[in-house]
């Protein structure tokens, strides 16, 4: 969905609702298995990208006044069927073996986790726009988010933060450099920039 | 006393030399159906040559002074690596090497050539190209020859060599294929390098080998004939060396007979100069190069397989 | 011996720091290096018997030792004896390249290269042999590039490419030799226990290594390349020297390999193709400077005869061939390294005086320079192999060698031998028309080009003396080879199993000069005796058929190979053309020799390369997506290749 | 107060200095080279500790410093060091010609100095996680050094950079949680932390290390610009400025490959050396030849050396797959000798820059005449690179040759030199082409470069010659220890 939306602002919007459920599933996980760091974790998780990321971005996309997304690859309707079905396959082929090792062997979460991940690399992969990839990025942070609660989720604090911190970071410096690109090119079609090759 | 009987061997070389000339310019007029000189005639030339001054063109150098000397030391000095007065005993069987002979024929060629370049003269010139090619032609088909004979022998030493093959021991020989199939090979070796037609003829054509001399004249010219005859010697009697060893104990007698052999084989070769068709030089090789070289080589196939 | 190549090593660095007087540097550095080498060669040639070892005080990685047996100290000699005559000759010809080139950097590069040989011969490990090795071939390449001309730069690529795809050939063979051995120190490699094929591989693996950098058929293509843009006495020293490093080092390690027939085999191969194809190319080249580099890959085709018929004797447990085999072989790199760098001084002599290449716009230049002509007769004379010079002392042991090889049963050993002995004879023979024809073109008849004779004149008498020197060398060595063989044998002797050698079985080289002497008397007491004395010399034009004579009449070194390149034009590739533009106007007739193996064994390789090359691009298309999209392939890639490996 | 905690906050105080600077570059120069000198000074302090045989840790083992960590750090120090000197001399012509403002200058040196910080946290984290957040977060600190400019070029090659290396680094972070969750419980101890993994890597799943090698060859691995998914290094390499290139490619790219050794050898005492071995053997040999192939085609210069980055990460790939204490040590002395060279020839780039105006060697030439000295450095780089005896980088090739002789795998030595050879006669050909003959282009700054601007340089060249030549104890004790901790079986 946050995918396929050809707006910003609608995907941005179901990116934070996306995310809103990834702190639902954090809680349960807490009431479900009493890991208490989860609901730390879902605290950030909360302020951190329900909050301020949407917002931030829709600052973004306020700024650069920009409504509609940049053709991508295939197609408007191709590439979220392709990026549905491949990473189905991949995450089918991943959460096995994540079940393997995970610490809570509920196999939902784990499959939604690397479908997520999986979507947002595709993400990168079919989309041009560079703010669609600024969601993707989001969308694959979640994607590890969920799969490191799952996982390893009685892990150290910092390790958390640290990954968190990261994540913001990279989408501010990437929105910065969107604006950039947006100066420099005067659109976000990052197909465009190919100068440098061979 | 064996260098007395060199320096004899030498002298009678230089003495007879022209006499042969002579004959084979008779013989010459006669197939071409005229009189011809008298026998004597080539006596003649070289005195009167002797006589003259020098001239030489304004590009000479010292290289056009020395080459005449040079190219008569180093014919003599092949004439006399011929074991003819000597046996393997001697001081000079250590001289007398089929190698010596060979690289002083390059030297006289390298002497040659250079000359011609000398003279700046086009002939000239196009005769030590010519001079050169030959070499290569030659040597390849020689070589070859002779390694058949050097390995048969086991040595390269000419009076061993001649020793070995000469009927007294007469383990190696002609009973040799391989040996025998050379020998041929070897005559037409050395029948080019004695300069003859197709590949030469020092009377007429100057644009053929002996261009080179065509600056040369008085004592200069008389020099070279000698020396050229000298060489001609010295070829024939390599073959002879190598392939007709007769000798007798006493060097005077084999001397004579040597000359005799080398005397025939000089006046016989006028033969072929009149019967064989003329050629232009790349034809003339290519054609006459393949029988020999092909001679040789089964000759040397022969060896190598054993036989 | 650490005297001597400390006393290099600071010359070097004293040149370079003089960095902002080059002309001081030039002097301080080549006189130096000039007294320095006398010293050393005085110095190895006393201790000819004697082994020395180095350590190399310091921390430096593998510690390196150097050490020197007889055969390093022959070769060390010839090293330094060489560096003295062409340092000597630099003294005043590097003046020459003060426009191009800072002479100080000249100078520094100079000694470090003389150093570098010296090290290389001497370095007793694995490592610090391939430093100095490679050390040598960059110095060597930057001493090229001092004649900074056009397409330098390519031609130095060539040459570095084919050296450095050698070194890693002995670079690789060296190390797994160590591996065997167990120790990185070639005085501890004795007693490889190999097995046939892996000695041969390695052997070949050297033999590439070290042929390369000799100039070996096939190898032999950047010779002419890097010889002819290098300074006259950079090339003095490469040819002359830096190829018998190359070959001293092929001895050394291929006689730490056990012995097998095949090497002999191999090595006969190799030589007879170097030694005809590369004075073949002597002689149909153009250019002087071309067909002396051409002939060093037939003078080291030669020394590889040698060598071939040496190791066949090692192989086969001969050691009499075997002796014969090393002592032709040595005899020869010492006469080669004698000629060919006076060969390629004198060359420079003539481009200094001339400032061309090309042998259809000289001519006549005895006039104008006699002493370098007649120095430049006597080289030419030796390199031909003529008697009674050092050439042919040393082509004389090489054909011995070869007959008693031919004298085996083995029929491939007979073979092989006779090969041989043909190419030497065609060689031979064909070196005679090269020589004959770059003397005759350069220094006799007429000047072709008025231009370049004018401004000729005779070089200083400085550059004369290393000339004259080596020259007396070339009679010398040839008129003295029983004495030199001696010598030889006696360090031969050191590396192979005792064997009697008789001296009586050689020719004698001063009844050779004897009897010539007296034949060169003869013809005068002819003239004598027949009372010749009419001393009148006309001077003439030269005749012309009796047209009105022309010097472009005369021959050139172009028409004088027409007969041979027509002959042979299965082999040779020259692109000709003919410009004629009127009757009387003079017919331009150009000619470029290309090199057959070039064409054919190295042109395919790089098309191919550079194809791949051309076409991997699209990889890297700039498409971000694709990048992305090459993560994702490759980790499922790799997964399924785990996935099977598994 | 422990060392350790220092190297943490220094450099992280020294940003923060830095930003807080006035505009006036003589001052910012000056306090540069200052700070940097202290930051140094603290890193190589630290890193003499370890090399006198002790084993620092802080906040009970969740950072320390082994002797593997000690020699990227030294690394970090000194060439860090050296091209932070250069950075200034750079950025002082930058500013000559316009090119940055000051307040860019300004936060350049801040950012370097963050650079600084998380380079040198992803080295002596101990907790594998919190090593995958600090090398992302040199990603994130980098960016802006890149992409100094605000152009078309430099912006694309910024977001190349950030993109890429996040999707790579993605799957490291999986590597990390699989590790974990694959060893929690199996272990005692944290399950997070390195030293508790390799001491007990034995009873580890061997399916799940497995994998676990995979995905962290393939996150670090981008990082690190093994092929092919090396695609974003050339382009950023050739667009951010000379220093930041020196830094990017001499430093970070080591820190990368640093995390993938440490799984390298988490994984190998876990199921044997001969799977990671051959894993890397593949990437390794990938890596050479595809950018050698690619070296021959460059004509730009920076782009040359970026594939030569490239190329020598697949040499300490490669080294890793011959594998044996001789190949592990050759693959660890690569990582110095390596990042050293590059410092250097990127530096030497900056300088060429300078005088042609242009990083096309085709429009060069005639080098040697105009600026010798920059020639020569150049040349040493190159020479280095191309591995020639007796510059650093031979040291290494020479010991993988070894290895492999040793190993009796003669192929890999076949295919070793091959891609050598190539990439010899590639770069010689380009060097010959911009140094000597005539000068094809148009001449911007015609002479040498003070000698003070190029102390740097000629410092960086000095190191290379000796760690070619000479045989540093105490450096050869660190890469011991290494190979000792990194082949515990």
């Amino acid at each position: 969905m946050v995918f396929g939306l050809r707006k910003y602002k609608l995907s941005i919007y179901a990116y934070a609702l996306q995310t809103l459920l990834l702190v639902i599933v954090f809680l349960l996980l807490h009431f479900k298995y009493g890991a208490h760091e989860l609901l730390l974790w879902a605290f950030t998780a909360f302020l951190m990208k329900v909050v301020f990321v949407p917002l931030f971005l829709l600052k973004l996309v306020n700024k650069l006044s920009i409504i509609n997304e940049d053709e991508p690859v295939g197609g408007f309707f191709i590439s979220p069927v392709i990026a549905l079905s491949f990473s189905l396959a991949v995450s089918m082929m991943f959460y096995k073996v994540f079940v393997h090792f995970s610490i809570f062997k509920d196999a939902l979460p784990l499959f939604a986790a690397s479908f997520i991940f999986m979507i947002g690399i595709f993400g990168f992969i079919l989309r041009n726009s560079f703010l669609k990839q600024i969601l993707a990025y989001c969308l694959f942070e979640n994607g590890i988010h969920l799969s490191l609660a799952l996982m390893a989720y009685n892990s150290h604090e910092l390790v958390e933060i640290g990954i968190l911190t990261d994540a913001i970071f990279a989408v501010v410096i990437m929105s910065i450099l969107a604006k950039r690109f947006y100066a420099s090119y005067d659109s976000l079609d990052t197909s465009k920039a190919v100068n440098l090759r061979g | 006393m064996s260098f007395f009987y060199l320096l004899l061997q030498l002298i009678a070389a230089i003495l007879v030399a022209p006499l042969f000339d002579g004959m084979a310019r008779k013989l010459r007029a006669k197939f071409q159906s005229r009189i011809g000189p008298s026998i004597f005639q080539t006596y003649r030339d070289l005195l009167k040559l002797i006589k003259r001054g020098r001239t030489k063109s304004h590009s000479a150098s010292f290289i056009y002074q020395i080459a005449p000397y040079l190219m008569f030391a180093t014919t003599a000095a092949m004439f006399c690596a011929l074991p003819i007065t000597y046996g393997s005993d001697a001081v000079f069987a250590q001289f007398s090497d089929i190698f010596v002979l060979i690289y002083l024929g390059a030297l006289y060629r390298f002497m040659f050539i250079i000359a011609g370049f000398d003279t700046a003269n086009p002939f000239a010139g196009v005769g030590s190209s010519r001079e050169a090619t030959i070499g290569f032609y030659s040597e390849a088909v020689s070589i070859i020859c002779l390694i058949v004979v050097m390995l048969g022998a086991g040595s390269s030493n000419l009076p061993h060599i001649a020793s070995i093959v000469s009927l007294s021991e007469g383990n190696y020989g002609y009973l040799v294929p391989s040996y025998a199939i050379a020998s041929t090979a070897f005559l037409w070796v050395m029948y080019v390098e004695t300069g003859r037609k197709p590949y030469d003829l020092a009377e007429a054509e100057q644009e053929l080998q002996e261009g080179v001399l065509g600056e040369y004249c008085g004592k200069d010219l008389a020099i070279i004939d000698v020396a050229l005859m000298l060489k001609q010697f010295s070829m024939l009697g390599f073959f002879l060396m190598l392939f007709e060893p007769w000798s007798f104990e006493n060097p005077l007698l084999s001397l004579l007979l040597f000359l005799a052999e080398i005397g025939v084989l000089y006046v016989l070769a006028v033969f072929i100069d009149n019967f064989g068709p003329r050629f232009t030089m790349n034809k003339g090789m290519k054609r006459t190069m393949l029988f020999p070289l092909s001679i040789a080589c089964i000759a040397l196939m022969l060896y190598i397989i054993g036989v | 011996m650490q005297t001597i190549y400390t006393l290099f090593f600071l010359t070097s660095l004293l040149s370079i720091l003089l960095y902002k007087k080059p002309l001081l540097a030039q002097k301080v550095g080549f006189s130096l290096a000039s007294v320095i080498s006398l010293y050393a060669a005085i110095f190895f040639f006393s201790s000819l018997n004697e082994t020395l070892i180095w350590k190399l005080p310091g921390n430096f990685i593998s510690m390196p030792i150097f050490r020197l047996d007889s055969l390093g100290m022959l070769f060390s000699f010839l090293i330094s004896l060489i560096a003295f005559a062409v340092s000597l000759f630099s003294f005043d010809y590097v003046k020459f390249y003060e426009k191009k080139a800072n002479l100080a950097v000249f100078a520094s590069l100079f000694n470090a290269f003389i150093l570098s040989m010296l090290l290389v011969v001497a370095s007793d490990g694995v490592f610090s042999f391939m430093l100095l090795w490679e050390l040598m071939t960059l110095i060597s390449a930057l001493l090229i590039l001092i004649n900074d001309g056009k397409g330098a730069s390519k031609n130095v690529m060539i040459y570095l490419g084919i050296a450095q795809i050698g070194a890693f050939c002995l670079m690789v063979a060296l190390i797994i030799m160590a591996s065997f051995a167990g120790s990185f120190e070639f005085s501890k490699f004795d007693e490889l226990n190999i097995g046939f094929g892996m000695s041969l591989t390695l052997f070949i693996l050297l033999l590439i290594g070290f042929g390369s950098k000799a100039g070996m058929f096939p190898f032999h293509v950047w010779l002419p390349l890097a010889y002819c843009q290098s300074p006259s006495n950079a090339s003095a020293l490469m040819s002359g020297v830096m190829i018998k490093v190359a070959l001293f080092a092929f001895i050394k390690f291929s006689l730490l390999l056990p012995q097998f027939v095949q090497f002999g085999y191999i090595l006969l191969l190799f030589g007879a193709l170097s030694c005809v194809f590369g004075v073949l190319y002597a002689a149909i080249s153009n250019d002087y400077k071309a067909s002396i580099a051409y002939s060093s890959c037939e003078n080291v085709g030669i020394i590889f005869l040698g060598l071939g018929g040496a190791f066949y004797g090692l192989g086969a447990h001969i050691p009499s061939i075997a002796l014969l085999g090393f002592i032709a072989a040595l005899f020869h790199i010492l006469n080669h390294a004698v000629f060919k760098s006076l060969l390629f001084m004198l060359s420079g002599n003539i481009y200094t005086a001339t400032l061309t290449r090309d042998m259809d716009a000289l001519g006549g230049l005895h006039k104008k320079m006699p002493i370098t002509s007649i120095i430049f007769f006597v080289a030419a004379l030796a390199i031909c192999a003529l008697p009674p010079l050092n050439g042919f002392a040393s082509e004389w042991i090489t054909y011995k060698t070869m007959l008693l090889g031919g004298m085996e049963q083995g029929v491939m050993a007979r073979f092989l031998f006779v090969i041989a002995i043909i190419a030497l004879g065609v060689g031979g023979a064909l070196a005679v028309m090269a020589f004959a024809k770059v003397y005759g073109a350069v220094f006799l008849g007429l000047p072709r080009d008025a231009k370049s004779f004018e401004g000729a004149k005779e070089v200083s008498s400085v550059m004369l003396l290393p000339l004259c020197l080596l020259a007396s060398f070339c009679v010398g060595l040839g008129v003295f080879m029983s004495d030199v063989i001696n010598i030889l044998s006696k360090i031969v002797l050191t590396f192979i199993p005792v064997v009697g050698f008789n001296q009586n079985e050689l020719i004698s080289m001063p009844t050779v000069v004897l009897v010539m002497l007296l034949c060169a008397i003869v013809p005068f007491v002819l003239l004598y005796l027949l009372k010749s004395n009419n001393t009148i010399t006309r001077i003439t034009d030269p005749w012309a058929c009796g047209f009105i004579y022309n010097k472009n009449m005369q021959i050139g070194s172009n028409s004088f190979t027409g007969d041979i390149r027509k002959a042979l034009s299965f082999i040779l590739r020259y692109e000709s053309e003919m410009k004629m533009d009127g009757y009387f106007s003079k017919v331009v007739y150009t000619k470029k020799v290309h090199d057959f193996f070039w064409d054919k064994l190295y042109e395919p390789v790089i098309r191919l390369i550079m194809l791949i090359a051309e076409k991997i691009g699209i990889f890297q298309n700039g498409r971000t997506n694709f990048y992305a999209g090459y993560i994702l392939v490759y980790l499922c890639l790799v997964l399924i290749f785990a996935s099977y490996y598994l | 107060m422990d060392i350790l905690l220092l190297i943490l906050i220094i450099p992280f105080v020294c940003g923060v200095v830095m930003f807080v600077m006035p505009l006036h570059f003589k001052l910012l120069q000056s306090f540069h080279i200052l700070l940097s000198l202290i930051v140094s000074s603290l890193l190589l302090s630290a890193v003499s500790k370890v090399v006198h045989g002790a084993e620092l840790s802080a906040f009970d083992n969740f950072i320390f410093l082994d002797s593997l960590g000690a020699i990227f750090l030294s690394l970090i120090a000194i060439t860090g060091l050296l091209v932070n000197i250069y950075a200034t001399t750079y950025m002082k012509w930058e500013l000559e010609d316009g090119h940055v403002s000051l307040k860019e200058v300004k936060n350049y040196f801040a950012l370097s100095f963050i650079f600084t910080w998380t380079m040198s946290l992803s080295v002596v984290c101990n907790n594998i996680a919190f090593m995958w957040a600090a090398i992302e977060a040199t990603t994130l600190a980098s960016v802006f050094l890149v992409s100094i400019k605000k152009d078309q070029k430099s912006t694309e090659s910024g977001y190349k950079y950030i993109v890429l290396c996040s999707i790579g680094l993605a799957f490291a972070l999986y590597a990390t949680i699989l590790l974990y969750s694959a060893a929690n419980g199996k272990i005692d101890g944290d399950a997070m932390l390195y030293t508790n993994l390799i001491a007990n890597a034995g009873n580890l799943d061997s399916m799940a290390l497995k994998l676990v090698f995979i995905f962290a060859l393939i996150g670090f691995g981008t990082k690190a610009g093994l092929a092919p998914t090396h695609t974003w290094l050339p382009d950023v390499h050739a667009e951010g400025p000379a220093p930041t290139s020196a830094l990017l490619s001499g430093v970070l790219l080591k820190c990368a490959m640093l995390g993938l050794i440490r799984y390298y050898a988490i994984v190998a005492n876990g199921v044997g050396f001969d799977f990671v071995q051959s894993v890397m053997i593949i990437s390794g040999t990938l890596t050479l030849f595809i950018s050698s192939f690619f070296l021959i085609r460059q004509h730009n210069v920076k782009r040359m050396f970026a594939y030569h980055s490239i190329a020598h990460m697949g040499v300490i790939a490669f080294g890793l797959g011959v594998g044996g204490a001789i190949g592990l040590f050759a693959a660890l002395f690569h990582c110095a000798a390596h990042s050293f060279t590059k410092a250097l020839a990127f530096c030497s780039t900056g300088n060429i820059a300078k005088i042609y105006g242009t990083k096309d060697m085709t429009k060069m030439g005639g080098m040697i005449h105009i600026a010798p000295l920059t020639a020569v450095l150049f040349g040493i780089a190159i020479c280095s690179l191309v591995g020639v005896p007796g510059f650093a980088i031979f040291v290494s090739e020479f010991l993988i040759f070894k290895a492999a002789a040793i190993d009796g795998s003669y192929l890999l030595m076949g295919i070793f030199a091959v891609a050598l050879a190539i990439i010899f006669i590639a770069d010689f050909s380009h060097f010959f082409l911009a140094t000597f003959g005539k000068v094809e282009g148009k001449v911007e700054y015609n002479g040498e470069m003070k000698f003070s601007e190029n102390i740097p340089l000629i410092a960086l060249a000095i190191l290379i010659v000796a760690f070619g030549i000479w045989q540093f104890d105490s450096f050869t004790v660190l890469l011991d220890e290494s190979v000792k901790t990194i082949m515990k079986k």
